[in-house]
């Protein structure tokens, strides 16, 4: 009756969406060679790549195709964090956690990339779109003259991750204060509160006077 | 348009007048709070309360905190057997259990994760403390508000199963 | 209705061009005004830095962050059920409504969907606060402007759909009671017949509202004119909600969009109004009070029975992927992009929260206005502090 | 004539403690009544709520908490007023000050009054606007960006009110042949309506234009809502009173009640009959032959007629949001002012016709 949780991964006939399939058509086309990769899931979004020179371009294209409700611009650091997961001992060892770097949809190159997003008005059909942010240039073009929205967006992405805009009006920090170092949304910059406090988890139960002994008489 | 535009200045006046009336005849919609008490809901999220005999110590609650706003310490004990005849049995014994309700958002994910029915909430509210540090309340504390626990309230009807609490 | 906005606005431009014109032949000096971060109108902690004219504002620049609370950060080193604790702090006011998406967008990449009776009661409850978050609006728009009298009547009445809220979820503001596949617990006994009485409550608290602020000609005239926002400016900065209907768009995720919530079971009309000025706004917020009371109406009628809570493993990781969703809360259009990598926590989660577009757009329409005015327009944009600065 | 206060007789010095006296009751009695009645009581029960209750029976004391909290505060000038912290420290004390000056002209009785100035109304329009230079003054002292806009507004608005309400009076004066308000009084109760004289002839009905124009005019004398920019919470957050703390924003406080009571004494005396029943009812016809009692008996009646009056102004003010400031000038530059000339030449006219 309802859908199990999806652990198990057996790959069903995918349903089709032909809307969707189409406007991504429509979009490769317009873009050209600036796409780099590209990805659709059925009945829920669509996300394509774009070259970082190619960056401002395609929100201009893209807003002459129809996709004039500018949603938001942001960023992802995908290092995984030197501090470890959610749930996880911040002060435990971390020699051994995984640093790989693995992006998600429509792929990646680069440490940074910087995600947007933009919706047809009046239908709920919406893209986001990827750019590699290259760790020896940090910028990207800002889209702050094509859509108004992205000004503030873009001033939030680059205190929060030190990515810059080329072009954008005023780069002030709007957060923080103008002298603060570092980039909190970074996953290396650490977070304080869950660093300076021991982790809860950790099992602080006495043993029994007897197990006390026996291990002193042991040592 | 039959009858005719009242200026909306004067639909104003007149709604105010006619609460000054109803406020006259029907008492006001506040309450005189050190006077009169609301009680709140029965599901209401007042206070957290320990049930000291089922705590573990097994540190679920302080885990999922997301605040991490509950310390536990105990210490392991020899406890008479179930059984009459069979071995003693080692048991977790609390020797604190401290909840720093200047950190505590409320969220009752600790309540919901204690797998062995300890923590409850409680919908009494007066605990304010003139300074913060004395919201840190200790096992003690919390187990006197284990008697203002209610039962569950029933289910609206359509309702599968019972609520655990 | 349109061409006497744009009537009225002409006019106003012209008188201001003119008054201009004499500044520029005194060369008066001009003021700083420095509106927040402790200021009435600004409702919390915005701060907002207007260069003055005379009363006249010449540039003024919104400064945020006085509330930043870094939420993105802080759902990186928690659990999706400790993330929505958290993430109802964003829109305080009507903060089960910041839940559903989030927990829409988990419950997609785990490919759940919830039963349908917690998708009704998830459409009550997100229903419930968005009433309590207008209509304190509309009671803090009389204080905004002058009128003291409303701003108690909202309380009051909000008052009961909070006290709905507790009965049901257990707290007053931040309820927490959204779960991934469904909902903590089921209804309390007695929730729908008092939820009858409520709403019928409310809809005479709109009439109150309206006879003592919509319908006074001096709330007409504060706000008609006042504060235009043309449809394509409203599209580019990313308004939504009521701001965006005001300027005539009729764009509803509610009712346009398909997500599992059960707004596509009911009948509603989406309230739009062509002018784009500060009393368009308010006025469609207060139809959308309206509107709402009859979509919990409806839902109440139709509950379906059966379990609130899918099947769902007890420590929930979420599968690798991204997922984006949004719905239209009080505020607007609230967003998650919640990137997970297969842990029990998200990898990266970017809130889209209404009032930051919303208010962004503050420098832009603030040019020419007089201070006044400011009030007026920020009343009329309504942000929750929260919601800016995350 | 007699002007002076009751019995003639009593020596120079016993008159003063008694006109002192008699006029800090008729300051601050109706000050307290309307605070506690109106701005508690009242404005409470439109929110459906009780308002203070806990001190005094039904809260009826406290503005005497109120009182006491606000003297116990620190009396604090800003660093930036600090150069000119006497002229800071002296603009409440000039607001409350031309309010204890309108007083003295108010007839309470055919016997009860403290001075009989021939030409009453117009010392009293004359020094109402005193409290102009108050508010401008604390609004300068201040330092503060907030209190000068403040004190602007309010001189812009103070100025452009003083003109319809002098015009608005014009009507009455004319009418009355007399600016003396005692002899506007007897003017009214002696007077008569096509020869009826049950009621007299309360200026309220011939002159109910002026009337009006008057009430818009006192409403925004006082800066009550609709016209309260200069105070304005929600913008300038209380304009010229931000800086001031302790009691010398309670001298604001019972300034602006006191003189919103002074005010509508003024309005009952020009268009309500004052402190006055109509004579016929008691075959009075000279002001002379009004029995003694009027003196008790006129105090109340001008006291309930005040009343009356506030109440419109409260309900008004609780009721309606405010305006902007150029819609203000506007408002009493293009409508007021040119209703009430229309109104003083029919006044006029008919005054000669009849």
């Amino acid at each position: 009756m309802f859908p199990l949780s999806s652990t198990t991964d057996t790959p069903t006939e995918a349903p089709r969406d032909t809307v969707r399939e189409a406007e991504l058509a429509r979009i490769l086309e317009a873009l050209g060679a600036g796409v780099v990769d590209s990805l659709l899931k059925p009945n829920d979004d669509m996300w394509i790549r774009v070259t970082a020179e190619t960056w401002r371009v395609t929100a201009e294209k893209l807003k002459a195709l129809g996709y004039t409700y500018f949603g938001y611009v942001s960023a992802i650091d995908w290092l995984p964090s030197p501090f470890g997961k959610s749930e996880d001992d911040a002060s435990g060892p971390s020699g051994e956690r995984d640093s790989t770097i693995k992006q998600g949809y429509a792929g990646g190159d680069t440490r940074f990339q910087v995600i947007a997003r933009l919706v047809q008005p009046f239908t709920t059909i919406g893209i986001n779109i990827k750019v590699d942010v290259a760790d020896e240039v940090m910028a990207v073009d800002s889209w702050s003259s094509v859509f108004a929205g992205a000004n503030w967006h873009e001033r939030e992405a680059h205190e929060m991750f030190g990515i810059g805009f080329n072009g954008h009006p005023d780069l002030r920090n709007m957060y923080l204060p103008t002298d603060f170092e570092g980039h909190p949304m970074r996953k290396d910059f650490p977070l304080l509160a869950r660093i300076v406090k021991p982790w809860p988890g950790i099992v602080d139960v006495e043993p029994l006077p007897g197990d006390d002994e026996e291990e002193g008489e042991a040592s | 348009m039959a009858k005719p535009k009242v200026p909306g200045m004067f639909k104003g006046l007149g709604v105010t007048f006619a609460t000054l009336l109803a406020t006259a005849k029907n008492g006001a919609d506040t309450v005189q709070y050190p006077h009169e008490k609301e009680t709140p809901p029965i599901r209401a999220r007042g206070v957290i309360a320990l049930h000291e005999d089922n705590c573990t110590s097994c540190m679920l609650c302080a885990r999922s905190c997301p605040d991490w706003c509950i310390y536990i310490e105990g210490h392991k004990e020899l406890a008479p057997p179930r059984r009459a005849g069979g071995a003693p049995r080692k048991v977790n014994k609390l020797d604190r259990f401290d909840i720093d309700y200047a950190l505590c958002m409320y969220c009752g994910i600790c309540v919901e994760v204690c797998p062995f029915d300890a923590l409850f909430w409680s919908p009494e509210y007066e605990y304010s403390e003139p300074r913060i540090a004395d919201l840190l309340h200790d096992k003690a504390k919390l187990g006197e508000w284990m008697q203002t626990v209610p039962e569950a309230p029933e289910l609206e009807a359509g309702a599968e199963k019972k609520g655990k609490k | 209705m349109t061409m006497l906005g744009d009537r009225q606005q002409l006019a106003y431009i012209a008188s201001q061009a003119a008054d201009a014109r004499v500044n520029v032949e005194l060369e008066t000096e001009g003021m700083t005004l420095n509106i927040g971060p402790q200021h009435p109108a600004t409702h919390g902690t915005l701060r907002i830095i207007a260069r003055l004219d005379g009363e006249q504002v010449v540039w003024a620049e919104p400064s945020a962050g006085y509330m930043h609370r870094g939420y993105e950060k802080l759902t990186e080193v928690r659990t999706f059920p400790q993330v929505t604790a958290l993430v109802n702090r964003i829109d305080w006011l009507g903060s089960f409504a910041n839940e559903v998406p989030f927990i829409l967008a988990a419950e997609k990449l785990m490919g759940v969907e919830a039963p349908s009776r917690a998708q009704h009661i998830r459409t009550i409850l997100f229903e419930l606060s968005r009433i309590a978050n207008v209509s304190l609006f509309l009671g803090d728009l009389g204080v905004q402007l002058g009128a003291i009298t409303p701003v108690f009547f909202a309380f009051r009445d909000r008052e009961y759909v909070l006290n709905l809220i507790e009965g049901a979820t257990g707290g007053r503001f931040h309820p927490n009671f959204d779960r991934i596949g469904g909902l903590k617990d089921d209804l309390p006994a007695g929730f729908i017949d008092e939820t009858r009485v409520v709403m019928k409550k409310l809809r005479t608290f709109c009439d109150q509202i309206e006879d003592l602020l919509f319908g006074n000609e001096i709330f007409q005239s504060r706000t008609r004119g006042i504060g235009v926002i043309p449809k394509d400016v409203a599209l580019s900065y990313g308004l939504s909600g009521a701001n965006l209907r005001a300027s005539g768009v009729d764009w509803d995720l509610r009712r346009d969009q398909d997500i599992p919530m059960a707004w596509n079971k009911t009948d509603f009309k989406v309230i739009t109004h062509p002018d784009g000025d500060s009393f368009a706004r308010c006025w469609v917020r207060l139809q959308e009070v309206r509107e709402s009371t009859k979509i919990v109406d409806q839902l109440l009628d139709t509950i379906p029975a059966g379990p609130v809570m899918a099947k769902v493993p007890k420590i929930i990781k979420v599968p690798e992927g991204e997922a984006w969703v949004s719905t239209e809360n009080p505020l607007g259009e609230m967003g998650y992009y919640v990137v997970s990598q297969g842990d029990q926590g998200p990898f990266r989660v970017k809130i889209r929260s209404a009032s930051f577009n919303n208010i962004s757009i503050v420098p832009w329409l603030l040019k020419g206005v007089y201070v006044p005015d400011i009030i007026t327009i920020l009343a009329s944009l309504y942000f929750i502090l929260g919601d800016i600065d995350r | 004539m007699n002007a002076v206060l009751l019995a003639s007789d009593l020596p120079y010095w016993l008159q003063s403690i008694f006109r002192v006296v008699g006029g800090l009751v008729a300051v601050l009695l109706p000050a307290g009544t309307v605070v506690y009645l109106f701005l508690f009581k009242m404005l409470s029960f439109m929110q459906s709520r009780l308002g203070p209750m806990e001190a005094g029976p039904y809260g009826s004391f406290q503005l005497f908490a109120e009182v006491g909290k606000w003297l116990q505060k620190e009396d604090i000038v800003p660093a930036n007023a600090q150069p000119e912290a006497r002229i800071f420290k002296m603009a409440p004390l000039i607001v409350l000050a031309s309010t204890f000056l309108l007083v003295v002209v108010v007839p309470f009785g055919p016997d009860a009054l403290f001075t009989d100035f021939e030409t009453g109304i117009f010392y009293a329009l004359a020094v109402s606007s005193i409290s102009v230079l108050g508010i401008l003054i604390a609004g300068w002292a201040s330092a503060n960006k907030y209190s000068l806009l403040g004190g602007l507004r309010a001189a812009g608005q103070l100025v452009a009110y003083e003109l319809p309400m002098v015009l608005a009076v014009v009507g009455v004066v004319i009418q009355a042949g007399t600016m003396n308000l005692q002899q506007i009084v007897v003017a009214q109760n002696t007077g008569s309506m096509f020869g009826w004289d049950g009621i007299g002839n309360p200026y309220v009905l011939t002159q109910f234009v002026a009337f009006i124009i008057f009430m818009i005019s006192v409403q925004a004398e006082l800066s009550q809502t609709p016209f309260d920019m200069p105070i304005a919470e929600s913008e300038l957050v209380s304009g010229y009173m931000t800086e001031y703390s302790g009691f010398r924003f309670l001298i604001f406080f019972i300034g602006e009640f006191a003189t919103a009571g002074v005010f509508a004494m003024i309005a009952s005396i020009l268009f309500l009959g004052g402190w006055g029943v109509p004579f016929a009812w008691f075959g009075w016809t000279t002001i002379d032959s009004v029995d003694n009692w009027m003196n008790f008996a006129g105090p109340l009646i001008l006291f309930a007629k005040m009343m009356a009056l506030v109440f419109f102004i409260m309900w008004i003010r609780f009721s309606s949001p405010r305006l902007r400031e150029d819609q203000l000038q506007r408002f009493a530059w293009k409508v007021l002012i040119p209703i009430s000339l229309v109104n003083i030449m029919l006044t006029a006219v008919l005054k000669v016709a009849f």
